[in-house]
């Protein structure tokens, strides 16, 4: 059996990396996806807390989780694209010249 | 079996991890992020997640990760991120940062006890469905508003007409 | 399989009920003709959020919970439900005009900010940490796109994409936090939270406090405070005017009263550990928000600063924790959502050369020629600044007598000087204002009807909650009372 | 009694409010509203007055409620005892003086319904701040008369040199502010209410250090609003606004509220004991300084305005040694005779087309007599010459100093009064008397002002001269005092025999040099035109400098503010706001490198100050554990 710590310390290093992801790129999408993997490691989390305690609950919370998750893509997506949208109108050079 | 499962399991998770963080094409990342989210879902497997971890693959790798490459795709097509970076200094910063933060709450949660205590809960669609419908119907409504806004907002932000 | 259906406590919800149903109204009513203008549907939602508050009003003085405890039916819901009715039917009035005129009118945009109202509502009467997380998603999915609304201008797409990055990720802080404190006592149900944490060796369980400490940053940054503020000034300037008025009010009352929920109520025990996180955030936060909003030049960023600077004088009222301060955090919340929406009212319907006056410079003269207007926005900063007899005044006041009496004289007296630095910026305007010739070209306004209607609505609320502020106190006392006896 | 009281704040309300409303409409027949409404509030206030002298009835109850939280209740109560009957009399007399001077004085200005509105207003809201009965009202009014004179100083918005006098007043109050606010907070928090009669009642139960640090936040406060040591700089600057707002604001009524609230709150003072050594103190020393830079000031405003700032530090002195009513005795003398040098200045100026030097004023008396001669009432009346009013207020305080035993306040006040009658005759002489030194188009001009200008100051003239029939010593103290003593009392160590006369004596003939010295000096060889005013020595440097305060005050705080601020900005901001603020401006030549600054630069940033934090408020919980 693995223990239930080694899960959760796997999650906190996921984090963590996304956590750094998100500071260390520049490409708005690299960004979301470094914030996706957060939102992962907190499921891992989740549901490795759930075992632990012998609970579903952890495991319906990550139902949501991936909701939202789902939702804030879309979303975040939408933005993005609007903002490159927008900025192609000055300057077409400046899509990818643009870093983040 | 297990074990040597978990941690296979984990090394390819934090390398895909690394991965989507250090390669410059978003593209590369993307395909990390595809690998990353599949090893969780084996680790749900053994977690005996098993309705979780179906859901993992078709929510994230399948449906999220299909638009987040759509994005790429259509945005910045082969181009990774180029030229020099004015902020090195800055972004480095964020290392020992993380580091830090790692320290702070992974020494937490080093070890603890294997899952001996409780009885594993049954993780199949049926018992999660019914948690879904009884327990957590309130949440399970506000997904669906929630859902919905996020539907009216994305088609807003995206509509071609100005 | 046998499915036991829970009984649903249709009463705890009425008001979100009303507030979804009147959503979806609005959704249908969008897809109707005429195409170009959307007043009607603004004045779907404007009746949607009446009956809100109206039911808000019926349903006060009942404690029920719902859901399995998953929300709640107490005073405090409804003390701010009937604060977010108030705030969101401001923004719809100051939008109206406003949107037209900047070329953004779509239905869509009246369903969002219902759909953020929704949000708002669930993170006040939310009693589980994971009703909680899902009305901030919903809130802040929805004041996402509203930043970005003016899909044409890159400043607001700005401020859309930064409000979003930044906000997702604190959202991935808010919900590890979430995880850790669910894996140290097994649950996210708040009052279950509380008798797991009476339990004494749960109680000092380090994952809790990690979960604590994350919750914290995921609740600052949504309130904007120091050092999760950075957002605020770019997206409070992107963003549309009306939108950034809500920002400032509504999601940032929103996050205030789950932020009171879980400070005080399970995690009370806790209470020697946290104080002294928040009172270090609370003196950072009024200090920094001060000192940076003298250097500002443009209007809708100053208000930024001087929101951020507003919150740490609330963040007070949560250092000090008695009945006093946390009654003192809701009554400020009102004024603050009164003389800010006014401030933002009246800036909106300013412009200059076709684009929004928004630089100090604009406002040069501006009682010479719009005198009501300028009346108007000087009642509004001398409230923000606490001169008596404005609503700021009374809650200023509220909230430092509370500090003192709780012994907190270090702090009431930081905030006091930080009070007094803060009235120069807005004197600054004052200033302008009154005491400078008009310079360039014209300003000119555009108050229409509701607009109007709107703002009196925030004269009435700043002047009225300043020369009768007992009701509001006794409410508010009212409201803090499910968990603060 | 209570149909006496609300009249006299409901009346200049009224007036405002329709002044507000139809100002426009009414234009110059604005005073046709202003005028009468604090006229009738002085009839009224006059009747209270009689009804609180004759009948010896006071009233103390609530208007109405206005906060009411729990254990937190502050109604608007209001207090009419012989001590705001005084005060009334003088807000609303010297008021209604100051409103018929305007109607002459401010005849043509293109503000002129403004004018009367912001005077009413402050009207009212001196008034109200005089009724108060309990510290919440006081202090909210101790503001709201704050505002008014913020706004009146700024009245001639278009000169810079006016909007920025007014800002500094409104900042440098809000710091005496800061710690009157907070003394009301901690009375309140030491003794559960700020009701007046129960603040006294219970005030001898507080803990001495509690009494003093309540007592000593007032005075800031106080120092604040009457402009005393180290926070007078506004007033001289405050000359800036109309002539009238300078009596009646600045000389008269508002900043004397400061004595006032030291008066009214005395038991609190005298529970700390030192706190009442700390207002004799600031206030002499207050007097003597601004006393000396009056002696070179060359403005005829700025010589009044620190005259006032002295005069205001007599008025603290007096009831820091505990000579309470002679005080506000000062207080109500100060007020005829300081009004009355305003308006005659006020006069003149207006006479000269507005020339305030008096480098270039002589040989006015000619041409002005009336002016001439209510001025020189009031200028014999502040040197403290009898029988004039400013005799005996001045004696008073000085031999209540001396009878208390502060023999340091005795002596600096003796000097100071020595330095007051150099200056106001320096003044005289200069202005109206010996050659005439003004320009051919200011002689041209030279008119005496009109019946309107002319009769307030008789009345104020009159005032000044007999005044002192109040303050004539008798058997039980003085008639103000008896008069006074149910609210104030005046427990001063009796005078040894003979010393009271040799005092006075002392007194006058110090007032006689002083004024000799300025005869001498000025009258006597005049002293050529260019010569006035061209410092002669170090200290003539620093007294024309004053001491360089403002400067001081620009280095220590205004500038490493503002420093602090941008650095504050461009740190955590990052050129962003040139950058977006410029970029409206031109949009496309800038949005590409603004953008690129911001997209590389800020989100990273801002998430690394969040993870900062992050890191920051979990170390902090995990230590605490």
């Amino acid at each position: 059996m693995v223990p239930v710590g080694y899960y959760t310390t796997l999650s906190a290093v996921l984090f963590t990396i996304g956590v750094v992801g998100v500071l260390v790129r520049r490409n708005p999408l690299v960004i979301f996806m470094s914030i996706e993997l957060m939102l992962n490691a907190a499921n891992l989390a989740f549901v490795a807390f759930g075992r632990e305690a012998g609970q579903l609950d952890g495991q319906v919370i990550v139902f949501f989780v991936m909701t939202v998750a789902a939702a804030e893509v879309a979303v975040g997506l939408a933005i993005i694209v609007a903002i490159f949208r927008a900025r192609q109108r000055i300057n077409v050079d400046d899509l990818n010249l643009m870093r983040w | 079996m297990e074990q040597v499962t978990f941690f296979v399991t984990a090394l390819i998770a934090v390398a895909s991890a690394i991965g989507l963080v250090v390669r410059r094409n978003p593209l590369h990342g993307a395909l990390f992020l595809v690998v990353n989210l599949f090893c969780v879902a084996v680790l749900y497997l053994l977690l005996r997640a098993e309705f979780l971890a179906a859901a993992q693959v078709i929510i994230y790798a399948g449906a999220i990760m299909v638009l987040f490459l759509f994005a790429i795709m259509i945005l910045i097509p082969g181009r990774a991120e180029t030229g020099r970076d004015p902020f090195r200094r800055q972004r480095l910063a964020a290392l020992p940062l993380g580091a830090a933060f790692l320290l702070l709450v992974g020494v937490l949660m080093w070890g603890g006890p294997p899952p001996g205590g409780a009885p594993p809960p049954p993780g199949g669609a049926a018992a999660v469905g019914r948690l879904l419908f009884t327990d957590y119907l309130l949440p399970f409504e506000i997904t669906a508003v929630l859902l919905l806004a996020a539907l009216v907002g994305a088609l807003v932000l995206a509509r071609r007409r100005a | 399989m046998e499915l036991a259906f829970p009984v649903i406590g249709w009463r705890v919800i009425t008001p979100m009920l009303l507030v979804t149903g009147t959503g979806f109204a609005c959704l249908l009513l969008d897809l109707l003709p005429p195409k170009e203008r959307k007043g009607h549907v603004a004045a779907v939602g404007l009746l949607g959020l009446a009956l809100a508050g109206l039911a808000t009003g019926l349903l006060w003085g009942q404690r029920e919970t719902a859901f399995r405890e998953m929300v709640a039916l107490d005073e405090f819901a409804l003390f701010f439900n009937l604060l977010f009715c108030v705030a969101t039917g401001l923004v719809l009035l100051l939008s109206h005009g406003y949107i037209r005129r900047q070329g953004i009118e779509q239905g869509e945009y009246y369903i969002l900010v219902l759909f953020a109202a929704l949000g708002m509502m669930l993170m006040a009467a939310g009693t589980d940490l994971l009703i909680i997380f899902l009305g901030l998603e919903l809130m802040s999915l929805s004041l996402y796109v509203l930043a970005g609304f003016f899909r044409t201008r890159p400043a607001s797409n700005e401020s859309a994409m930064k409000y979003f990055l930044l906000g997702a990720f604190a959202t991935g802080f808010f919900l590890y936090g979430i995880a850790l404190i669910y894996g140290a006592t097994g649950t996210t149900s708040l009052p279950r939270l509380a008798e797991a944490l009476a339990r004494a060796e749960l109680g000092r369980d380090p994952l809790l406090f990690a979960g604590l400490g994350l919750l914290l940053v995921g609740f600052g940054f949504k309130i904007s405070s120091v050092p999760f503020h950075m957002w605020a000034p770019d997206v409070y300037e992107g963003a549309p005017t009306a939108i950034t008025a809500l920002i400032a009010t509504g999601s940032k009352a929103a996050a205030f009263a789950a932020l009171l929920r879980v400070l005080l109520g399970p995690m009370r025990g806790l209470q020697p550990d946290w104080l002294v996180l928040v009172w270090i955030l609370a003196a950072l936060t009024m200090t920094l928000g001060n000192v940076v909003a003298i250097a500002q030049s443009n209007l809708k960023r100053m208000l930024a600063y001087s929101s951020i600077a507003h919150v740490g004088y609330m963040l007070i009222g949560v250092v000090v924790g008695t009945q006093l301060g946390a009654a003192a955090v809701l009554y400020y919340l009102a004024a603050y959502t009164f003389m800010t929406a006014g401030a933002f009212g009246v800036i909106l319907l300013l412009e200059r050369r076709g684009a929004e006056a928004v630089q100090l410079g604009d406002y040069a003269g501006l009682a010479a020629r719009h005198p009501l207007l300028a009346l108007l926005l000087a009642l509004f900063l001398l409230s923000l600044i606490g001169f008596p007899p404005t609503a700021g005044f009374v809650g200023k006041f509220y909230l430092f007598s509370a500090a003192i009496e709780a012994g907190y004289v270090g702090l009431a007296i930081l905030a006091v000087l930080n009070a007094v630095i803060a009235s120069y910026y807005y004197l600054r305007l004052i200033v302008y204002m009154y005491m400078r010739e008009p310079e360039g070209e014209p300003v000119v306004a555009a108050l229409t009807p509701a607009a109007g209607l709107g703002l009196a609505v925030a004269v009435w609320g700043t002047l009225h909650l300043g020369l009768a502020p007992g009701p509001l106190i006794g409410l508010a006392q009212g409201a803090v009372g499910p968990f603060l006896p | 009694m209570v149909h006496l009281i609300w009249p006299i704040p409901a009346l200049p309300l009224a007036g405002t409010l329709i002044l507000v409303f139809f100002g426009r409409r009414l234009g110059a027949r604005a005073h046709w509203v202003a005028v009468p409404s604090v006229g009738l509030a002085f009839v009224v206030a006059l009747a209270a007055f009689l009804r609180v002298w004759r009948d010896g009835e006071t009233f103390t109850g609530p208007l109405l409620d206005w906060i009411i939280a729990g254990d937190f209740r502050a109604p608007v109560t209001v207090q009419l005892d012989q001590l705001s009957a005084v005060m009334l009399l003088v807000v609303t007399g010297v008021g209604f003086l100051i409103h018929v001077y305007s109607i002459g004085y401010m005849h043509g200005d293109p503000g002129y319904p403004r004018f009367f509105a912001y005077l009413t207003l402050f009207v009212f809201s001196m008034v109200m701040l005089v009724l108060a009965g309990n510290f919440l009202l006081l202090y909210v009014f101790w503001e709201a008369v704050g505002l008014c004179s913020y706004l009146l100083i700024g009245f001639w918005y278009t000169r810079p040199a006016a909007a920025d006098a007014g800002k500094k007043a409104f900042i440098v109050n809000r710091v005496g502010d800061f710690g009157f606010a907070l003394g009301v907070m901690l009375l309140w928090v030491s003794l559960g209410t700020l009701e007046y009669d129960e603040v006294f009642a219970q005030a001898w139960a507080l803990p001495t250090g509690t009494a003093t640090a309540i007592a000593l936040l007032l005075f800031a406060g106080a120092c604040g609003k009457s402009a005393q040591l180290p926070l007078h700089t506004w007033l001289p600057d405050a000359m800036e606004g109309p002539t009238p707002v300078s009596a009646l604001i600045h000389a008269a009524t508002m900043v004397t509220a400061g004595v006032y609230m030291v008066a009214r709150a005395h038991v609190l003072f005298e529970r700390s004991g030192v706190a009442l050594e700390v207002v004799a103190w600031v206030g002499i020393l207050t007097a003597l300084f601004a006393a000396s830079i009056g002696l070179v000031q060359n403005d005829i405003k700025r010589i009044l305005a620190y005259s006032t700032i002295s005069q205001l530090g007599y008025m603290f002195a007096g009831v820091g040694v505990g000579a309470y009513a002679a005080g506000i005795y000062h207080l109500v003398t100060h007020a005829f005779f300081k009004a009355l040098l305003f308006l005659a200045a006020g006069s003149i100026i207006h006479a000269l087309g507005g020339e305030q030097d008096i480098r270039r004023m002589g040989g006015l008396a000619r041409r002005l007599p009336v002016t001439t001669l209510t001025f020189l009432v009031a200028a014999v009346a502040i040197a403290g010459i009898p029988p004039f009013a400013g005799f005996f207020s001045k004696d008073e305080i000085l031999a209540a100093a001396w009878a208390s035993g502060h023999l340091g306040v005795y002596a600096l006040g003796l000097l100071g009064a020595a330095f007051t009658a150099f200056y106001i005759f320096r003044l005289v002489f200069l202005a109206f008397f010996g050659p005439s030194r003004l320009d051919a188009e200011a002689a041209r001009h030279l008119h005496e002002s009109p019946p309107v200008m002319t009769i307030p100051l008789g009345f104020l003239a009159v005032l000044s001269a007999i005044g002192g029939v109040w303050g004539l010593p008798g058997e039980h103290g003085t008639p103000i005092a008896r008069f006074l003593d149910p609210v104030l009392p005046h427990g001063e160590a009796a005078l040894g025999p003979g010393t009271g006369p040799l005092l006075m004596a002392v007194a006058v003939a110090t007032a006689l040099g002083g004024i000799l010295a300025a005869w001498r000096m000025y009258l006597r060889r005049p002293v050529p035109a260019e010569r006035l005013g061209v410092p002669s020595n170090r200290l003539h440097v620093l007294l024309l400098g004053k001491y360089y305060v403002d400067e001081l005050y620009d280095a220590l705080f205004v500038r490493p503010l503002v420093a602090v601020s941008e650095w504050c900005a461009r740190v955590f901001d990052l050129g962003v706001i040139d950058g977006l603020v410029n970029g409206a401006a031109d949009l496309v030549g800038r949005w590409s490198s603004v953008l690129r600054r911001v997209q590389t630069g800020l989100v990273m940033n801002y998430a690394l100050s969040m993870l900062v934090g992050a890191v920051i408020l979990l170390g902090l919980l995990v230590r605490w554990r």
